[in-house]
């Protein structure tokens, strides 16, 4: 069974995200930020990572480039807010809207999706990056 | 004004009669006294030279027939005209002339001045030899003709002195006249310069110098009084202007913020919003799975998941709106120019007891990112400085300079430009420097500001890759230091640190 | 007006010490050439015009020692009045360098000029002349 | 000459004729300022006189029957003696006078000499006009002048003067008598006056005249004389005088009829005019006196010897008030109508006049 990590400072988008794919038959673990993303790969390396993008102090891009860099095989789809930055993500080193999205594609991110997005199109996504 | 002209003219007109009563008697006493004396002077004279013939004549009779001839001489005297009174006394006899002549009695005395003794006949005897013994004769002259005369001239010199009186008042009247007319004109045409008719030209025209030169001050007067309006008028109209243009910049700049804010808000809002919707939409569609085709609660999700979706297309709508409208594209541009800019519009604002200093290199200080926002960010620390000195007044000083490596945390080693904004106004303390980036945070009335500037401001340095960091001390002024990072040559969107973009 | 004032000072002065009648008189010095002189002549000298006594010109005296012969004077001898005598005087002295009559205003100067001048001549009151021994009378030029 | 003829008059003074006789003296000052306006002008001024302040001293000195008698004018503009005569008193009634005089034809001058004072209008006739003042008849002798009245019928008098002395010589300027303190050294020739008048009384002013003169004028430095090579002019003249004076009114006239002869070493001209004047004076109460004057001559367009006198007067119209405001001074007003050869002017003339004895 894949087993896929779901990286979003939000904890209600996590554990929707989380039950949908669990219908989905897939298994999953949550973390709430960048860092525990990364433990959380350290001791179990995920098939797929679904990550926010604007989240505190490390933002999404940047887990992308180092997941890039140490288990490329991980395959990473990125979702993101849309909208702006700004004083309601109290994120003050959040970078602007659009651009990071860009920005992800660019850092690796294969599947973009702009919340709120619908059930079949995650599980699509899914299933475009694990075919089998 | 009828008072005026008649005040005068009664002081004149008394002035005239006190002169007059002084002069008229003396004058009148001493000329009829030279009248008078002319006149007798020259009776006297006259009767004395022809009474001295008449004894001549009678010294000269010869001895015969004496009393024949002196009788004959006596006549022609009487038959003169003048001679009232003849007579000779010889020793015992006295002959007089044959002609009667009215009775007059002659007084002891000879007379030496005309009028003496009253009595209207000047005597004179004159003592005459004859041979061996004096003879005396006599002369009566009537001094009435005379007197008449001199009565008569008496009449004249009165009615001279009376004309001169008459004269001297209606001179009086005229002059008051003439210097009333003027004075009254003076103070009418003071009195329509008072009551605002300031443009009639003061024109009196009158032959008195010091009221001629009352006019002219008066006209000078009134004139400078009409440039003195038109000046005072023309600076209440600038100033006016003035306060306009301040009140109307203000309310741009506060609707610029505004919009901004509504652009961050909406941007903020907006993700927020997603991140909400993404569980409703999630569950709804899990639970619509869950439930069986036909029944009503999937009637009820589906509905909840249309709705959903509505919402979601809705907030991509504002979204791209905030994005168009704030989002330029990035590109390089000199630093001082947005500040310039900034800085000249709020000399407009800027009460005068705030001075606006700049300190900038000449080097043109390149920066990647929409130069507008970067003049957004200028004019908010500026706006919050100068209302910080608004009462005391006192110096904004706004500094620009190149930093290698500053010591900013959050900020990547490279070269960095800073923007400094200085003020001495009553500076913050520390419970207040916390929160100041915070939005809807501010430490004004309600209704002066919206408080979203300065988290506006830390979006837009944020969203260029910069960082905003502020130092203050109370009583002395406040300090806010924004780093931006310099642009190199190559395309914008590069390394994360140089994004640029939409928000704020 | 003044004249008539100083009159009437004279006469209240004179009036009581006055004998009953006064005369004035023509004088000369005792041993003086002229004898008699008629009332025309008199009023040549005194006028300024020359009067020659053996080919000597008379000097003619004013005596103004007393107000009242003043008076008598211009009636009597000049027979004219004060200011035609001034204006005939003017005349004679311009057209022919008349000399005016030299003019004493005490009695004792009259006096001692007719002493010191044998051809000088003068009027005086008839009393005044009794206690000037060296003077004698040549006529009466007025009484009263 | 003026030394010696101070020495004659120094002995004759101090001759034992006169011995013990007191010296006397006599000293009379008239002074007056006069100011003339002229308006009206279509001739150049007769009168040289312009603002004249003047003082005229007359001085006798008499020593017994001598008598030195002198006038001194001195104006703003000359200082002259005027008359300077030595006289004896030969009679009762005669004076012999020798020495510098005013010729006696002329009756205004005879009367008022350089007296302002005493003469009733400011201006005197052009005919009895000074040498210097463009007059153009002989007034200053230096000769022998013998004055003498006599009785005539009943009260009249007789009154004569005969004269004869230096005459004036004519110049570019006028004439120019001979002066007693710089004494010229022209060639001076000889002239002869003679006037007779009778009046009623001693003293009356009133009475008749007849004049004559003779007098040889030479002519000097003329640029163009009217006869070529003229060098003297023979001037005889004949005229008679009235004088009416009476409390109130007093009327004044004379005429003269002149008949000259121009002499040049080779030709002689002959010609003549008439000139006379008419015053009457109404003495007015105050002391005001009103003085009119007529002057006129005849035949002077004609005459070549008023030709020497280019700026003389040919009629003129004179009349005035004068008030003796003052014992012994006087102001006159004086308004003239002048008519010369070549136009005419008036002019107004204010006058202060005073004896000082």
């Amino acid at each position: 069974m894949a087993n896929i990590l779901v990286v979003d400072d939000e904890v209600e988008v996590c554990e929707a995200v989380r039950r949908v794919l669990e219908r989905a038959g897939y298994a999953v673990t949550v973390a709430s930020n960048a860092a525990a993303g990364l433990d959380a790969v350290a001791r179990l390396p995920p098939d797929v990572v679904v990550t926010d993008i604007i989240m505190p102090r490390v933002h999404g891009v940047e887990l992308i480039k180092i997941l890039r860099e140490r288990y490329p095989r991980i395959r990473v789809i990125a979702i993101s807010g849309g909208g702006s930055f700004g004083p309601l993500a109290y994120k003050p080193d959040a970078i602007s809207t659009h651009a990071y999205l860009a920005a992800a594609r660019e850092a690796g991110a294969e599947e973009i999706l702009t919340k709120p997005f619908d059930l079949t199109d995650l599980i699509a996504a899914v299933r475009r990056l694990l075919p089998n | 004004m009828e008072r005026l002209v008649n005040s005068l003219r009664v002081r004149l007109i008394g002035v005239v009669l006190v002169i007059l009563a002084a002069l008229v008697p003396p004058l009148y006493l001493g000329v009829s006294a030279i009248v008078r004396e002319g006149y007798a002077e020259r009776f006297v004279n006259s009767l004395r030279g022809y009474s001295r013939l008449v004894a001549d004549e009678l010294e000269a009779l010869d001895e015969s027939d004496f009393d024949r001839h002196a009788v004959a001489l006596l006549d022609s005297a009487v038959l003169s005209g003048q001679v009232v009174f003849a007579e000779i006394r010889d020793r015992s006899r006295t002959l007089h002339s044959s002609i009667a002549t009215q009775s007059v009695n002659a007084p002891a005395r000879d007379d030496f001045h005309f009028g003496d003794q009253g009595d209207q006949v000047y005597f004179i005897t004159h003592t005459v030899n004859r041979g061996d013994h004096s003879v005396a004769l006599r002369l009566g002259f009537d001094e009435l003709p005379t007197l008449e005369q001199i009565a008569a001239a008496e009449r004249h010199v009165l009615i001279a002195m009376a004309a001169f009186v008459a004269a001297s008042i209606a001179v009086a009247v005229w002059l008051s006249w003439v210097i009333a007319r003027p004075m009254v004109r003076l103070q009418e045409a003071a009195q329509r310069v008072a009551s605002g008719d300031t443009h009639a030209q003061l024109n009196v025209g009158s032959s008195i110098r010091e009221v001629q030169e009352l006019n002219y001050h008066l006209e000078r007067m009134r004139r400078e009084l009409v440039g003195a309006n038109e000046h005072l008028s023309r600076e209440i109209r600038e100033r006016e202007v003035s306060e306009q243009k301040r009140l109307d910049l203000e309310r741009r700049l506060l609707h610029r913020e505004r919009i901004a804010t509504i652009g961050t808000l909406a941007g903020g809002v907006a993700h927020e919003f997603n991140n909400i919707m993404t569980p409703i939409l999630l569950y709804s569609q899990l639970v619509l799975d869950e439930v069986p085709a036909g029944d009503t609660l999937a009637d009820y999700l589906r509905r909840v998941i249309a709705a959903a979706h509505r919402a979601r297309s809705l907030v991509m709508r504002i979204l791209t709106f905030s994005r168009e409208m704030d989002s330029q594209q990035p590109t390089v541009f000199p630093l001082r120019v947005p500040v310039e800019e900034a800085l000249a519009l709020l000399r407009e604002i800027v009460p005068t007891n705030i001075e606006i200093v700049l300190a900038a290199p000449d080097e043109p200080l390149p920066v990647l990112g929409d130069a507008s926002l970067v003049h957004q960010v200028v004019i908010n620390l500026c706006t919050n400085a100068y209302e910080a000195m608004r009462r005391s007044g006192g110096r904004l000083t706004v500094t620009l300079a190149a930093v290698e490596n500053p010591d900013e945390p959050q900020l990547r080693a490279g070269l960095y430009y800073v923007l400094q904004v200085s003020d001495t106004g009553h500076g913050m303390d520390q419970t207040v420097l916390a929160h100041i980036f915070e939005p809807f945070f501010t430490t004004r009335m309600v209704g002066e500001g919206t408080g979203l500037g300065l988290s506006v401001v830390h979006g837009i340095v944020s969203s260029m890759g910069g960082v905003i960091t502020v130092r203050s001390t109370v009583g002395s002024g406040t300090t806010f230091s924004v780093y931006l990072p310099a642009a190199t040559a190559q395309a914008p969107a590069q390394a994360p640190a140089t994004a640029a973009g939409a928000g704020a | 007006m003044r004249r008539l004032l100083t009159l009437i000072l004279i006469l209240c002065l004179v009036a009581p010490a006055r004998p009953a009648s006064q005369a004035v008189v023509l004088v000369v010095r005792a041993d003086s050439p002229v004898s008699e002189m008629d009332s025309v002549t008199v009023r040549k000298l005194f006028l300024g015009l020359p009067v020659l006594v053996n080919g000597r010109p008379l000097h003619p005296l004013r005596n103004r020692s007393d107000p009242l012969l003043d008076e008598i004077f211009f009636q009597q001898i000049v027979a004219m009045s004060q200011s035609s005598y001034d204006r005939q005087i003017l005349i004679g002295v311009n057209r022919q360098g008349w000399l005016r009559p030299v003019e004493y205003s005490r009695e004792a100067d009259v006096a001692a000029a007719l002493t010191a001048d044998p051809n000088a001549v003068s009027y005086m009151w008839q009393r005044d002349v009794g206690h000037n021994p060296g003077i004698r009378v040549i006529r009466v030029l007025w009484s009263d | 000459m003026r030394v010696s003829y101070l020495l004659i008059a120094g002995l004759l003074l101090c001759s034992p004729l006169a011995r013990g006789d007191p010296w006397n003296y006599e000293l009379l000052l008239m002074p007056s300022a006069q100011a003339v306006g002229t308006f009206d002008r279509q001739a150049p001024v007769t009168e040289i006189v312009d603002q004249v302040v003047q003082v005229d001293t007359l001085f006798t000195i008499q020593h017994g029957a001598f008598k030195l008698f002198g006038e001194y004018l001195l104006s703003d503009h000359e200082g002259d003696l005027e008359r300077f005569q030595l006289g004896w008193q030969a009679s009762q009634d005669t004076v012999i006078w020798i020495g510098r005089y005013h010729q006696p034809t002329s009756v205004w001058n005879h009367d008022h000499h350089h007296g302002q004072y005493l003469q009733t209008s400011v201006s005197r006739p052009f005919l009895d006009e000074w040498e210097d003042l463009g007059g153009i008849l002989p007034q200053h002798f230096t000769g022998f002048l013998i004055e003498s009245a006599h009785k005539a019928f009943g009260n009249w008098r007789l009154r004569t003067a005969v004269g004869g002395g230096l005459a004036p010589i004519i110049t570019p300027k006028g004439m120019e008598p001979f002066d007693l303190l710089h004494p010229d050294s022209e060639h001076h020739q000889v002239g002869f006056q003679a006037r007779a008048s009778l009046h009623p009384g001693e003293f009356t002013e009133s009475g008749l005249g007849l004049l004559a003169a003779t007098d040889e004028l030479p002519t000097i430095g003329l640029a163009e004389p009217p006869l070529p090579g003229l060098d003297h002019v023979d001037l005889k003249l004949v005229g008679a005088f009235a004088i009416y004076a009476a409390a109130e009114w007093k009327i004044l006239a004379t005429w003269y009829y002149a008949n000259t002869q121009l002499c040049s070493p080779i030709s002689t001209v002959n010609g003549h005019f008439g000139v006379g004047y008419v015053e009457a004076e109404r003495r007015l109460p105050h002391d005001l006196t009103a003085f009119l004057r007529w002057e006129g001559s005849a035949d002077a367009g004609q005459s070549a010897y008023l030709k020497l006198f280019p700026m003389m007067v040919r009629q003129r119209n004179v009349g005035g008030l004068r008030w003796d405001f003052v014992e012994r001074q006087a102001l006159t007003v004086q308004l003239s109508d002048t008519n010369t050869l070549d136009g005419h002017f008036k002019d107004i003339r204010l006058q202060w006049s005073a004896a000082f004895l």
